[in-house]
């Protein structure tokens, strides 16, 4: 993606992050049930969006690069699981910060808290081992791996989750997830919320990934030059 | 399959020789099966479901010490090159490796439920059976996770500490269904109420096995 | 002319910025044998991984039995015998439980008379029931031998074979050796001096910084290996 | 603290944490340009040396 681009994608997200900003504080009306703290929804569930479609990727790009065995892909995998890891703790922060008003805990075991922690921890995993061996195609060979099987074990997790809190059902849990969106203003603050971060994302991960791949091609130069050096040396 | 017999029978005998893998699996499950007793306060808690949480802990910790014993077999002399050089698929030696592991997980689960009945003041009785097959998926899926996992873990900087890291979460699920599933068993609940638990574990070690078959050949290869 | 069996183009490691190997090109034609000297740490044993198909290499390619070196199948592995510095043996199975699993690994098809033929042939006959760990360094190394050539290897890939090794085992490993250039199989070893091997045909190759020089057959090695055939002729 | 008080750390948290990865970010970008720096050092240096002008690292497509 050329540069241009990229520029135009970050003002854009920038501007409508401002707009939605202003429809969550100013211009939404308050939901009767849960008052005003109802209103963290409107970037609670973009954040998870956006982490869901990271961690997505990650495991996409996972297969590509055992697939096609190109670096590219491995960076791809880099940059998607860092940003993921970032929106996945958002996620876990701001639904604390909403459960605590609403249900009066900081956390409870409910489905949805439960299957993103254990994707936080999934996928912190896969960011420790991603630092914890060098930069080599080994490990990018480890990270795709992980990556994949991360993913095969979402629809489990969220399977098992459910049916654990259904067989046990919290006393905490009153009104759950359900969120009636009554007013149509709120569908409209919630689309351009999910829409500015959309787009952050992919600003976000476009730049990510090219200062990876930027990284990648400057270790081959280093490489090439080394190896030009050694043959100047020779002589 | 003949390569699978071999290296399965070849790992056999390195324990029957040494013994240190059963022994190590059984000490660290007798020891965490005390540690959830005085944890739990055994007496008091309600038995079969703090029983069979105190056993799932076992099964997890003893699992990862099998995995890794399984593969540790071949660090002395770099064995695990010369089986790279033959003529073996490495899918074969995953399956292989899995299979000591389940064995080795296995033997240290019998001597755990034995302890388990005795700590938690359970009878043994005919209940005991009904645990058998969702034990057997449970370990069955912790072995194919972490024999996986463990050939990354393996050769990284941080080295067996970043098993349980990669496994534990990942194994969350089968985790949930085994202990509810065997909760349910010990204390005596309809089959019917196990099934939902059964087929989570079946679909997590079909998943599971089925990965590690395809993916083991990126994970032993070297660099 | 028979196809080689190892050909590498511009052949090329780096780790990191570390170039180990560089502008590799080597060509072995059946039944020849190939030794590399170098210094310790010179890059011949990520040379032989490469060749074994271990390794990737990060430039250029290597083409063993016509084939790329990071795709040989079993089949191709099967022809492949390695014998390196680590003995790729089990400490705690015996000597005859280490060539009877090497040879069911093979699939060859009597692994028991294959591997009791094989210990007699190191000279290990008498150590069979004995544990690899109980074992001499070159007792060891005699058996890892046995490893490497229980398949009749057409490709051998010696890691610097007779490294601290007692001359009887030296003279095992030798003799192994020729009796398979004999048969027709190709040798790639790697040493840090040119060894003094009878009646066995050789190029040499240096590896230094990064790259294999063809060493001109000096009449010096040529005497040597005359002097060292009449020798043995002389019985010493 | 009532409910508004949460709404705004929700938020605050949320451009924090953004903020923070965003400073990650430059940061390695600074980093990668020192390294492309000395690389190009490197890079003249070799070109200056007598006698190596046919010897430069081919580009890179």
């Amino acid at each position: 993606m050329s540069s241009m681009v990229r520029k135009g994608l970050g003002y854009l997200s920038l501007a409508l992050m401002f707009v939605a900003i202003f429809m969550v504080f100013d211009w939404v009306p308050t939901e009767a049930e849960q008052g005003i703290a109802q209103r963290i929804f409107y970037f609670h569930v973009p954040c998870a969006w956006v982490a869901f479609a990271a961690f997505g990727i990650v495991a996409l790009a996972g297969i590509l690069y055992l697939w096609l065995g190109e670096r590219m892909w491995d960076d791809l995998g880099y940059a998607a699981a860092e940003i993921g890891m970032v929106f996945c703790t958002l996620v876990l922060l701001t639904g604390s910060l909403w459960a605590k008003p609403i249900w009066g805990v900081w956390w409870t075991w409910d489905s949805r808290l439960t299957t993103t922690f254990i994707l936080w921890l999934m996928y912190g995993g896969y960011l420790l081992l991603r630092s914890s061996a060098d930069d080599s195609p080994q490990v990018a060979r480890f990270a795709a791996v992980v990556g994949i099987v991360a993913a095969l074990d979402v629809p489990v997790v969220i399977v098992s989750v459910r049916l654990w809190r259904t067989i046990h059902p919290a006393v905490l849990i009153t009104k759950t997830g359900e969120h009636g969106l009554e007013d149509p203003r709120m569908v409209v603050a919630l689309l351009v919320s999910l829409a500015a971060f959309t787009i952050f994302f992919v600003w976000l991960l476009t730049l990510r990934f090219a200062q990876l791949r930027a990284r990648t091609r400057l270790h081959r130069m280093g490489q090439e030059i080394a190896l030009a050096e050694m043959r100047a040396g020779d002589r | 399959m003949a390569a699978f017999a071999a290296i399965l029978r070849k790992d056999l005998r390195l324990e029957l020789r040494s013994g240190e893998s059963t022994v190590a699996l059984l000490a660290i499950s007798l020891l965490i099966l005390v540690v959830m007793v005085f944890a739990l306060d055994a007496s008091r808690a309600r038995g079969a479901e703090s029983a069979a949480g105190a056993l799932w802990v076992a099964l997890v910790f003893s699992g990862m010490l099998g995995a890794t014993r399984a593969l540790l077999a071949e660090r002395d002399n770099n064995c695990i090159r010369g089986l790279l050089l033959s003529p073996i698929e490495p899918s074969t030696l995953y399956a292989a490796k899995l299979a000591a592991a389940f064995i080795f997980m296995a033997i240290a689960e019998i001597g755990s439920v034995i302890l388990m009945v005795l700590f938690f003041n359970l009878n043994f009785d005919i209940t005991l059976i009904r645990l058998a097959p969702i034990l057997a998926l449970g370990t069955l899926g912790f072995a194919a996770l972490a024999t996986l996992l463990a050939a990354i873990s393996n050769r990284t900087r941080m080295g067996d500490l970043l098993l349980p890291i990669l496994a534990v979460p990942i194994f969350v699920p089968a985790l949930i269904a085994g202990v509810k599933a065997s909760a349910s068993a010990l204390g005596g609940t309809p089959e019917s109420a196990i099934a939902e638990w059964l087929k989570i574990l079946i679909a997590f070690d079909v998943l599971f096995v089925t990965a590690g078959y395809l993916l083991f050949e990126y994970v032993v290869r070297e660099d | 002319m028979a196809a080689p069996v190892v050909e590498t183009h511009e052949l090329g490691k780096t780790y990191g910025q570390h170039h180990v190997l560089r502008d590799l090109d080597l060509r072995l034609l059946p039944g020849r044998a190939i030794f590399i000297v170098g210094a310790n740490g010179a890059g011949k044993s990520t040379l032989l991984r490469i060749l074994a198909g271990l390794s990737a290499p990060t430039a250029g390619r290597a083409l063993i039995f016509g084939l790329d070196s990071r795709r040989l199948g079993p089949r191709y592995r099967r022809r492949i015998g390695m014998l390196a510095h680590q003995s790729y043996l089990y400490p705690n199975l015996t000597a005859r439980e280490n060539l009877e699993f090497c040879a069911e690994l093979y699939a060859i098809s009597d692994p028991r008379g294959s591997a009791a033929r094989w210990l007699e042939r190191v000279g290990l006959e008498r150590f069979a029931e004995r544990r690899v760990r109980a074992l001499s360094r070159g007792m060891e190394q005699r058996l890892a031998a046995a490893r490497a050539m229980i398949a009749d290897p057409g490709l051998l890939l010696l890691d610097e074979p007779f490294a601290s090794l007692d001359s009887e085992a030296v003279q095992i490993i030798m003799s192994l050796i020729r009796e398979a250039v004999a048969r027709g199989a190709s040798l790639v070893a790697s040493a840090h001096v040119v060894p003094e091997v009878q009646d066995l045909e050789f190029e040499v190759f240096d590896l230094a910084r990064a790259t294999l020089t063809r060493r001109p057959p000096t009449r010096d090695s040529a005497d040597a290996g005359r002097i060292a055939r009449l020798r043995s002729l002389l019985g010493r | 603290m009532d409910h508004f008080t949460f709404l705004v750390a929700a938020y605050a948290a949320i451009f924090v944490v953004i903020f923070l990865y965003v400073l990650f970010v430059w940061r390695r970008q600074s980093a990668l340009e020192a390294e492309l720096r000395e690389m190009e050092a490197r890079l003249k240096e070799l070109i200056e040396s007598p006698r190596s002008d046919e010897e430069l690292p081919s580009r890179h497509p």
